[in-house]
């Protein structure tokens, strides 16, 4: 199965696989779910931005402002092409938490059919991050609209059995993700989808965990907007996107105000620019546009299909490992069914923090507690597990020192 | 000098004297703007025949809009709807080259003058100002452009 | 003069400078104002982080989560002991922009004392930047709050005669610039300080155009709130900074809801973390704090106080230069008491992108138009100016550069 | 092997056996989160005559978080509102020092065994997260700490 992916050549371009771990181990880097690493080729583009076209963009008409422009823009086309969208129905933030407040805020400001407002109806899951719950929440609170979800069942699916009450001609947004970040689930979005739409309501998908994982195209989709975060791709912090059907981006109202956003202004009265320029306020976070297009690249030259597959491979390979440990529970989907690359689980007596803290000793980094999703931790009445998650970086061996942490993490409780 | 080659002597010419500026008087007037400098433009016309008639534009900005909507509106003025789409869409197509093409002269009279703005991105909308301004009056009036 | 600072070494820092402009001239970069360039050192900081320490901060036991969290909290330290402050009243943001927009929600969405509601009033002025205006603008309108505002003078200072009347009782929150970012001149805050406090306003100081160019402390400077951006100061895009006092921070409301800024999470509802956490919603823009901290150790090394003497220096030169040349007229304040290194001015007949345009032709990058300071302009009569801001790497043979090019601007238009 | 001195054979004793769980009681009762891992405490006291009283505290947690609270609540059950506080700030200070120092014993009894914990920055919070409700439950009794 190794002829895949050639994890060897791609791990020689993470720098921070050539450090040593505590006591000399080497990394096992499973978390990426919380955040990738960054092959050289990103921290390059980035550095090359700033040391042959840094300027503030669309501003100035010397040549580094119109090269930075090129570099800023051309990011942009990158992007839309990576998802299946229009250029300019790609807004960059600073995260998809920024890109999901934009449209939480966007849709109370936004007057007309679009303005969520008292009595209507906003709809989320149980299996939400808390960036796509709180926005949803707030909003819900700020404006007199009614906060729904759908309950989600022991495997980590959602539970479809009510969907027309959830879903009703009331309801004006749907925001779901496309796979747990807690339990690595993916939802049947197909049907809710349908459903957001049937009755007029605009569906928006959380693709933090799909996009740097699986190709994703948001015209097959059928969705109105996407939003992911750069730095889960192999991209720098502080970038993330926003894409959004041209004919809603061009309705909203702007999220923040400032520069570069505006069509005229007064000490009264400002009007606005389209979008997606509306949405970008202020000098862009352009170093970090131009680091995300270099992610994509990397992505794509590897190709996402095989990374993809090749993560299901090594999920497939651990969820077995850890059914021969005693003690050791998978929590959510058992086997390769409606999931992607990430692995939760708990060890009976144990603490995740702890197993956490005795598998850092092997060189294994996990990540353990709520995983920002807290409504989903309680819901299956646990209060954290311990979570791995694949990347296009990790091979069979890092797979076998996770397995062997986690055994380790229950002997050295167990055994005193 | 590279700059020569954005600064044709047309284009000054144009920018010192420009045509059909003065007061826009037309029921319908569009009101356009370069966020990015402040250049303004306001422009009226009217389709009278299938052919645009009475344009008339004021404005503030640099060399390059000026000059282009007053190479613009003596391109169309007088024109059918369908010759003024035809080079409406070659001189867009020009801008947006990058340098390269050339653009046909044949087309766009004096505004091959403005072939040059399109290696300088920071100017295309300059140049382009005028002509969407146009192109919106246009429409409003009812032409298909 | 040569000797306040060693331009020379600065700019073998700096790898902007090593590559030919249009017509193998040099780069004459005067557009600082608008976004700095980088060092080397700044580079490596971000490329540092992520080669040896990266991983989401605050979620993880293992150990380069350890790690990532002590460069991101070490930053916070940094940027707080740079302008006097303590760290846990530091917010990282994106952008000043994003600060501003902040301040403005918060204060809205903020029950009790802080709150800005129907008939409060919020105080600008006629110098501000659209990003320290239009977010007042629409909180206002979205609140029924009144905005009033200072006049500006013909030479760029602000009119404080009717200073009784501008901030009265009903008066919640004054928003000034530290510096013009068009003209340069440094508005007369100390009364308006005082003026607000004595009602109890708060006052929130742009710190955008000072921060990077002196020495700044709020303590001594007895305001409320500063904004600021990195990338104006030698740092990465993507970075910005709030500073608050601790005890407003404590009893703001969040602007971004998300992970890592919550307390508690149920579906229905959520409580919040302490600031300045509250306010970092998501995995933060690591990388550019830890580059951020990087430049401003740059810049204290080089010293504050000198930057701002030779920047001062530049611009003697510059003023005199300019006026000796015909038609040229300088905007703003004429001489060097209260102003900056930023100089507008305009050439009699033409137009500033053209003027920009010839200079761009000399090697020289300066900002032309309305600086996203358009009401300013419009007050001024024009429809925008010609910029020229200096900063650490510009030297005495950058004025001979940049004279000669506003000069062959002239005579290239006046010749045809 | 490193994380010995972080797992001690007290803390693990504690955490298997902690003293002074049960149901809190009192009218004022505190309630402290963890909000990076999700872990809680409740703990409630008295102050009788200047002194730390019916100390009771129940919660979910890591082996570091219980046998905090568990050697904590020994510590300073019955002692002197003053006492308690040099205890706490003694521990806080250990806590603190990224294993810069190695804390007083005579002060921190057992609590000295979560001397290692201050290498791991991460934990430092679970240690901690009783300690800080104990002060917080003690100030609203309205001891000066
Ligand atoms: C005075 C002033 N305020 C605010 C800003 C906005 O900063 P940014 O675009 O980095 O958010 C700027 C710079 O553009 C500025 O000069
Ligand atoms: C499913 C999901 N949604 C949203 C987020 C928030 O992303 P960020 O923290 O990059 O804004 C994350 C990651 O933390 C996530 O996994």
């Amino acid at each position: 199965m190794n002829s895949i992916l050639d994890v060897a050549a791609i791990k020689r371009d993470f720098p921070i696989f050539s450090q040593e771990m505590r006591g000399g181990k080497r990394l096992v880097f499973l978390d990426s779910g919380a955040t990738s690493q960054k092959p050289i080729q990103v921290m390059d583009a980035e550095r090359n931005f700033y040391s042959t076209n840094n300027a503030a963009v669309h501003r100035g008409s010397y040549l580094l402002a119109e090269r930075a422009s090129e570099a800023f823009e051309g990011a942009r086309d990158r992007v839309a092409q990576f998802i299946g969208a229009q250029s300019h129905e790609i807004v960059f933030t600073k995260s998809a938490t920024e890109s999901l407040n934009l449209l939480a805020v966007s849709l109370e400001r936004t007057t007309g059919s679009l303005q969520v407002s008292e009595g209507d109806e906003i709809v989320v899951s149980e299996l939400e991050h808390h960036a796509n719950l709180i926005p949803w929440q707030e909003l819900a609170k700020r404006t007199g609209a009614v906060l729904k979800w759908f309950e989600m069942n022991e495997d980590g699916s959602l539970n479809l059995s009510k969907i027309d009450q959830i879903i009703t001609s009331k309801c004006k947004v749907v925001a779901i993700t496309h796979q747990s970040n807690v339990l690595g689930s993916v939802p049947d979005i197909a049907p809710i989808i349908a459903a957001a739409h049937a009755v007029g309501a605009l569906f928006v998908l959380d693709g933090c965990q799909s996009v740097p994982h699986q190709p994703v195209n948001v015209q097959a989709l059928d969705v109105d907007f996407l939003v992911f975060s750069g730095h889960k791709a192999l991209g720098p912090t502080g970038i993330g996107v926003l894409w959004g059907r041209q004919e809603l981006l061009s309705q909203m109202e702007p999220f923040l105000y400032g520069g570069s956003m505006i069509e005229t202004v007064t000490m009264t009265d400002s009007t606005w620019a389209e979008a997606p320029k509306r949405f970008e306020a202020g000098v862009p976070n352009m170093a970090q546009a131009v680091g995300l297009a270099a992610a994509l690249d990397y992505l794509d030259v590897v190709g996402l299909s095989k990374i993809h597959q090749w993560e299901l491979h090594l999920t497939n390979l651990a969820l077995k490992g850890l059914k021969e440990i005693d003690g050791v529970k998978v929590i959510g989907p058992q086997g390769l069914e409606n999931r992607g690359g990430v692995i939760s689980f708990t060890i009976a007596g144990l603490h995740p923090h702890d197993i956490g803290q005795v598998m850092d000793q092997y060189g294994v980094a996990v990540r353990t507690g709520h995983h920002c999703a807290w409504p989903l931790i309680r819901k299956l009445g646990l209060t954290g597990t311990t979570r791995a998650s694949f990347y296009l970086y990790n091979d069979e061996s890092d797979v076998e020192v996770f397995l062997e942490s986690v055994a380790g993490a229950r002997d050295y409780f167990g055994n005193r | 000098m590279e700059l020569d080659s954005l600064y044709q002597e047309v284009i000054l010419d144009h920018y010192k004297k420009p045509h059909h500026k003065g007061l826009p008087v037309g029921e319908l007037q569009v009101h356009h703007v370069n966020p990015n400098c402040g250049d303004e433009i306001t422009l009226s016309l009217a389709i009278k025949n299938g052919k645009v008639e009475d344009l008339i534009w004021d404005g503030v900005g640099c060399s390059i809009s000026q000059a282009s909507a007053s190479i613009m509106s003596d391109l169309v003025s007088g024109k059918s709807v369908e010759s003024a789409r035809v080079v409406l869409q070659e001189f867009t197509e020009l801008m947006q080259s990058k340098g390269t093409i050339s653009g046909d002269e044949e087309i766009l009279e004096d505004a091959i003058a403005l072939a040059g703005v399109s290696k300088f991105p920071a100017r295309v909308k300059c140049a382009l100002l005028s002509w969407m301004a146009f192109k919106d009056a246009a429409i409003q009036n009812g032409a298909e452009l």
